[in-house]
């Protein structure tokens, strides 16, 4: 990665109901975002897999971003609080293992309506992965 | 104060005769419990026996080896996967055996009716290959010494040197073990639940005074601290960082073995065994591309990573993956390591009860709110 | 048998010679990429790595010590879903050569876009030998493998005479050569025209290579012959079968590693062995006690009748056993055995038709039963 | 009664769907007689018949296995008993090499209308078993 201008690969999960639909929404009203987030539409964020964010580091992700609606909003009822325990396991696996990975994982709460603190997330979490530099097992072999 | 039962015999002989009885008084239709396979060095596995001579004099039912060829409470649910059981089954088994038994009912693989579980405070068991060398026999009188004083023999796994849970919680009868003195001229058998007492209740051929002891006695309070101290140490030897990881699974070859041996691990396809994992060739070589190089087969770290996001939080460190690496890889040392953290997270001890749903399946309103930014 | 090879300097050794080749190669864009085993970061085990970045190169080892993953498994994983659109060459040993060939056949791996590179093979070392100490198994196993000297090695390497010349497409054979080069003998058109693009001659007469194989694998033969004996002698009959598998622990370990056990999800670990709790206590009840988690014999036996005429005896199932079960040994034997029924080797070459798939109207007449005639006439005197 | 006469073997006689149970019905029509100690078991062709099923009871309680199918070129399914012949071939000589007593294991052919060669194979098989004695493996708890 010559060093003109790091742009992290950010995977982002984001729930079809609220996360995506902010992102959209802020896309067409144009607010400034990195084009680092890419994005894989899930029907919920209680979808998302703990294989799936796993993948996404080991394939060499800078950041994995999963965002879904507000406790209590969920279309779905509970997919959020199983997100939320999924996360925090994940993230409690990653501490006792002293995984980077842990900081380059974060779950975020967005409304449909929220698309500027979607555009927010959407910044500040490019400019922390950005902190942490390229993923340290980009081009790792032995994975 | 639990009610108990003292009989004057040594604490494996008690119980076979207590077997015997309960078989040919046909209050049980068989009993599940380590033994000897007829070969040469005499290998140990777990039979289901249904015929009281196992029982007698030099019969082939040993429960109390210090060995465990693999885990019971995996087989516990094989035996009553397909259906409950329609007559009374006992089992002899050890308590991390009991707990993951009680973490796969939970998973509905298996069913806790009419199961009589006897179980006992544990001193540890020995490595498979001490087993697979012949060294078992040996080691016995060394072991049932460290077991009277409270101790842990030193050749026994570090998993279960570590072991913080050697006292059972769940079974219907418990045999004092661990820091029992006089255990080779007396047993005492606690009868913890009415079913435990009621199969024992009027058993001829089972002479016994009553008695009403505490089972946390002095010497386990003690093993539990020093095991509590081995933990720590054990724990903070573990290798951290992705680089470190990589090392220590360097030697995997991915036969997955752990797995298999796992009674948490119940599926009967595996996410890295299945169709999901075989990649067409566009996409290795695209990797190929990316890298430079890439090891096959592939997901050496990616399957120990998943395979902790599904087991971690039920691990309740039997030690049977470490025994069965080819590899020698400290896996069980990482597993229960990561499983302490994130039981520690939803303040959940797998096996304690059987009701307390699984944390991944349930959630609160108002709950880790640190988790979400 | 090719009777001619092109010669390859080797003056630091057969390994350095051999990734010398590769890494010419590479850079020539003969292959597009190599898949061999290489030593990992932590220098304690190798690992079959796919690379194209020559700097892989520096730890590559075509003969490691031990073998870890059978290079077949590696294969087929690569190669499974299609061809690819990359030349790779993999430099295998013999044996897995010879299970890639059959993982071929049994379409589990796709040979067109890869090259089979094998080299003479001393044998390697148990791996739980290897494992207790690396940096000393390493030394013992060049030691030994200067001379051919087998005794270190795993117990189906001891008498291994399958050490050379497999159906690959290139095969280095380091016997008999003068020190200071190998023969590089091309095995099929593939393999010339790689000889060709790197302009090395194919015209190094391999007559004492040839002579000093023959010797050897005769030599080997004999041995196998004599262990075949010894260990039928132990095995036969319920007792002797029962005291080797005695110490099993159900865990497939054997299955899991075998080149030629593809299945995704093995028949014993299906649902068509777990059954209801009243099976398993009748069938206790007839067998006086019934071992747990049961079908450990049937577990053996069936799976050699699924992949045994397939079986290379590699050994990969003796070194992942966890209790030292000599499982290699007794499917080497029930290997060769069955195989000579068929009439078939293992991996021999891709056009021998596998042998239960083949089949001939006029044949294994020994196996019919012959209709004795006494017991119709009885049946006239009795009415 | 001798011994023999009280050990009762346990047959498993696999039978194809096309001409080894039509021997059975023919004999039934004749109103032939067989052991009732021999169990027929219907296969849709001798090749369906995995080799597991020929292993399996042998260890876990069967004395003796036959299995009778149609003659080479009658088969239902043109090369069944062909693959059949070869797979019992197979099982013969793993049985031979670990000295588990391939002889417990027949093939023969009969034809549709054979009732009388049905029942002679199984009279004839019943009585070589007899003679062999008890499978040792089905007592064995260790298997």
């Amino acid at each position: 990665m010559e060093e003109q201008e790091f742009t992290p690969k950010i995977v982002g999960f984001l729930c079809n109901w609220c996360a995506y639909t902010a992102a959209d929404t802020a896309g067409v009203s144009r607010l400034q975002m990195p084009p680092s987030v890419m994005v894989v539409r899930v029907m919920c964020s209680g979808r998302v897999d703990p294989l799936f964010v796993l993948s996404a580091f080991l394939r060499g992700g800078d950041g994995v971003l999963v965002a879904g609606c507000w406790p209590g909003q969920c279309h779905y009822q509970k997919g959020n609080f199983h997100a939320r325990r999924r996360a925090a396991m994940l993230k409690s696996i990653f501490e006792t293992l002293g995984l980077e990975m842990g900081d380059r994982f974060r779950l975020s709460w967005v409304s449909a309506s929220e698309a500027p603190r979607f555009a927010e997330v959407a910044k500040g979490f490019t400019e922390e992965v950005k902190q942490l530099g390229p993923s340290p097992i980009w081009d790792e072999v032995f994975l | 104060m639990p009610e108990g039962l003292k009989i004057n015999k040594g604490a494996q002989e008690a119980v076979r005769e207590l077997l015997c009885s309960l078989l040919e008084s046909g209050r049980v239709n068989g009993v599940l419990a380590l033994g000897r396979t007829r070969g040469a060095n005499g290998g140990v596995a777990y039979s289901l026996f249904t015929d009281s001579d196992a029982f007698v004099a030099d019969g082939a039912a040993l429960p109390f080896l210090p060995f465990m060829p693999a885990n019971a409470g995996g087989l516990l649910s094989r035996l009553t996967l397909k259906g409950s059981l329609a007559g009374p089954v006992a089992a002899v088994v050890k308590p991390c055996e009991l707990r993951a038994f009680i973490e796969l009912v939970k998973r509905s693989q298996g069913s806790l009716d009419n199961l009589l579980l006897i179980s006992s405070t544990c001193g540890g068991v020995y490595p498979l290959d001490v087993g697979a060398n012949g060294g078992l026999e040996e080691r016995l009188p060394r072991y049932w010494e460290a077991v009277k004083q409270g101790e842990v023999d030193s050749d026994v796994r570090p998993v279960c040197r570590a072991c913080v849970h050697f006292v059972p919680e769940n079974a219907d009868i418990t045999v004092a073990l661990v820091g029992e003195e006089d255990l080779d001229t007396q047993c005492t058998l606690f009868l913890d639940t009415e079913k435990g007492a009621a199969f024992v209740k009027g058993l001829e051929g089972l002479q016994g005074t009553s008695l009403s002891g505490e089972l946390e006695t002095e010497p386990i309070q003690r093993s539990h601290s020093q095991r509590a101290a081995y933990r720590e140490e054990l724990f903070a030897g573990v290798e951290v960082g992705m680089q470190e990881l990589i090392r220590t699974f360097g030697r995997c070859i991915g036969c997955h073995a752990c797995k298999t041996v796992c009674p948490i691990c119940y599926c009967s396809l595996c996410y890295f065994d299945s169709q999901d994992c075989e990649y067409l060739p566009e996409i290795y070589e695209s990797e190929l591309e990316r890298k430079g190089g890439l090891r096959l087969p592939p997901n050496t770290v990616f399957f120990q990573l998943g395979r902790l996001a599904h087991v971690s939080v039920s691990c309740v460190g039997c030690g049977m993956c470490t025994d069965v690496c080819p590899a020698d890889i400290p896996v069980s040392t990482i597993f229960s390591k990561v499983g302490t953290s994130v039981q520690a997270l939803f303040d959940y001890q797998p096996g304690k009860d059987v009701t307390e749903e699984i944390p991944l399946m349930t959630f609160e309103e108002e709950e880790l709110a640190q988790v979400a930014t | 048998m090719n009777d001619k090879g092109a010669i390859l300097p080797a003056e630091n050794g057969v390994e350095a010679a051999v990734v010398g080749w590769l890494k010419e190669a590479l850079n020539k864009k003969v292959f597009d990429a190599l898949l061999m085993p290489v030593q990992v970061p932590a220098g304690d085990s190798f690992a079959y790595l796919l690379l194209q970045n020559p700097a892989l190169l520096e730890n590559g080892s075509p003969l490691p010590p031990v073998m870890p993953v059978q290079g077949a498994r590696a294969i087929s994983r690569l190669t499974m879903r299609g061809n690819g659109s990359k030349r790779i060459a993999a430099v295998v040993r013999p044996c897995e050569a010879r299970a890639a060939i059959e993982l071929t056949k049994l379409e589990q791996a796709h040979l067109d876009n890869l090259w089979l590179i094998t080299v003479d093979c001393p044998g390697v070392l148990p791996l739980s030998d290897y494992l207790d100490d690396p940096a000393a198994g390493a030394a013992r196993f060049v030691e030994a493998s200067q001379h051919w000297d087998r005794a270190p090695m795993r117990p189906v390497c001891q008498i291994c005479h399958r050490f050379s010349m497999p159906a690959s497409d290139l095969h280095v054979g380091t016997l008999g050569s003068a020190d200071g080069a190998v023969f590089v003998i091309p095995g099929s058109p593939k393999g010339e025209r790689v000889l060709e693009s790197m302009d090395m001659p194919v015209d190094a007469a391999l007559d004492d290579w040839a002579a000093q194989v023959k010797e050897m694998e005769e030599a080997q033969t004999e041995r196998r012959q004599q262990a075949h004996a010894d260990l039928r002698a132990g095995i036969a009959g319920p007792d002797g079968l029962l005291d080797v598998f005695s110490d099993c622990i159900n865990c497939h370990n054997c299955q899991r590693v075998c080149p030629v056990c593809y299945c995704r999800q093995c028949y014993f670990e299906s649902a068509a062995l777990k059954l209801p709790p009243e099976n398993y206590l009748t069938r206790s009840k007839r067998k006086g006690a019934l071992r747990f988690p049961p079908d450990t014999l049937l577990f053996h036996i069936g799976r050699a009748s699924h992949m045994i005429l397939s079986c290379v005896s590699c050994g990969a199932c003796e070194d992942a056993c966890p209790m030292s079960i000599p499982v290699a040994q007794v499917f080497r034997l029930l290997a060769d055995r069955a195989q000579e029924t068929f009439g078939y080797v293992a991996g021999k070459s891709l056009d021998d038709p596998l042998p239960l798939v083949a089949y001939e109207m006029d044949e294994f007449h020994q196996v019919e039963q012959p209709y004795v005639e006494i017991y119709h006439k009885r049946e006239v005197q009795d009415a | 009664m001798s011994d023999e006469q009280e050990f009762e073997p346990r047959i498993i006689y696999f039978l194809c769907s096309w001409c080894g149970s039509g021997g059975g019905e023919t004999a039934a029509a004749h109103h032939l007689h067989y052991p009732e100690n021999v169990r027929p078991s219907r296969v849709n062709c001798t090749g369906a018949l995995p080799a597991v099923h020929i292993i399996r009871p042998l260890i876990e309680g069967a004395d003796g296995v036959v299995i009778s199918g149609c003659y080479p070129g009658d088969c239902h399914y043109n090369d069944g008993n062909f693959r059949a012949r070869r797979r019992v071939a197979l099982v013969k000589s793993i049985l031979d090499t670990l000295g588990l007593e391939p002889e417990r294991v027949w093939f023969r052919y009969v034809a549709h209308g054979e009732g009388q060669r049905f029942v002679d194979t199984a009279t004839e098989f019943n009585d070589h078993i007899k003679k062999l004695g008890p499978n040792p493996l089905k007592t064995r708890s260790d298997t």
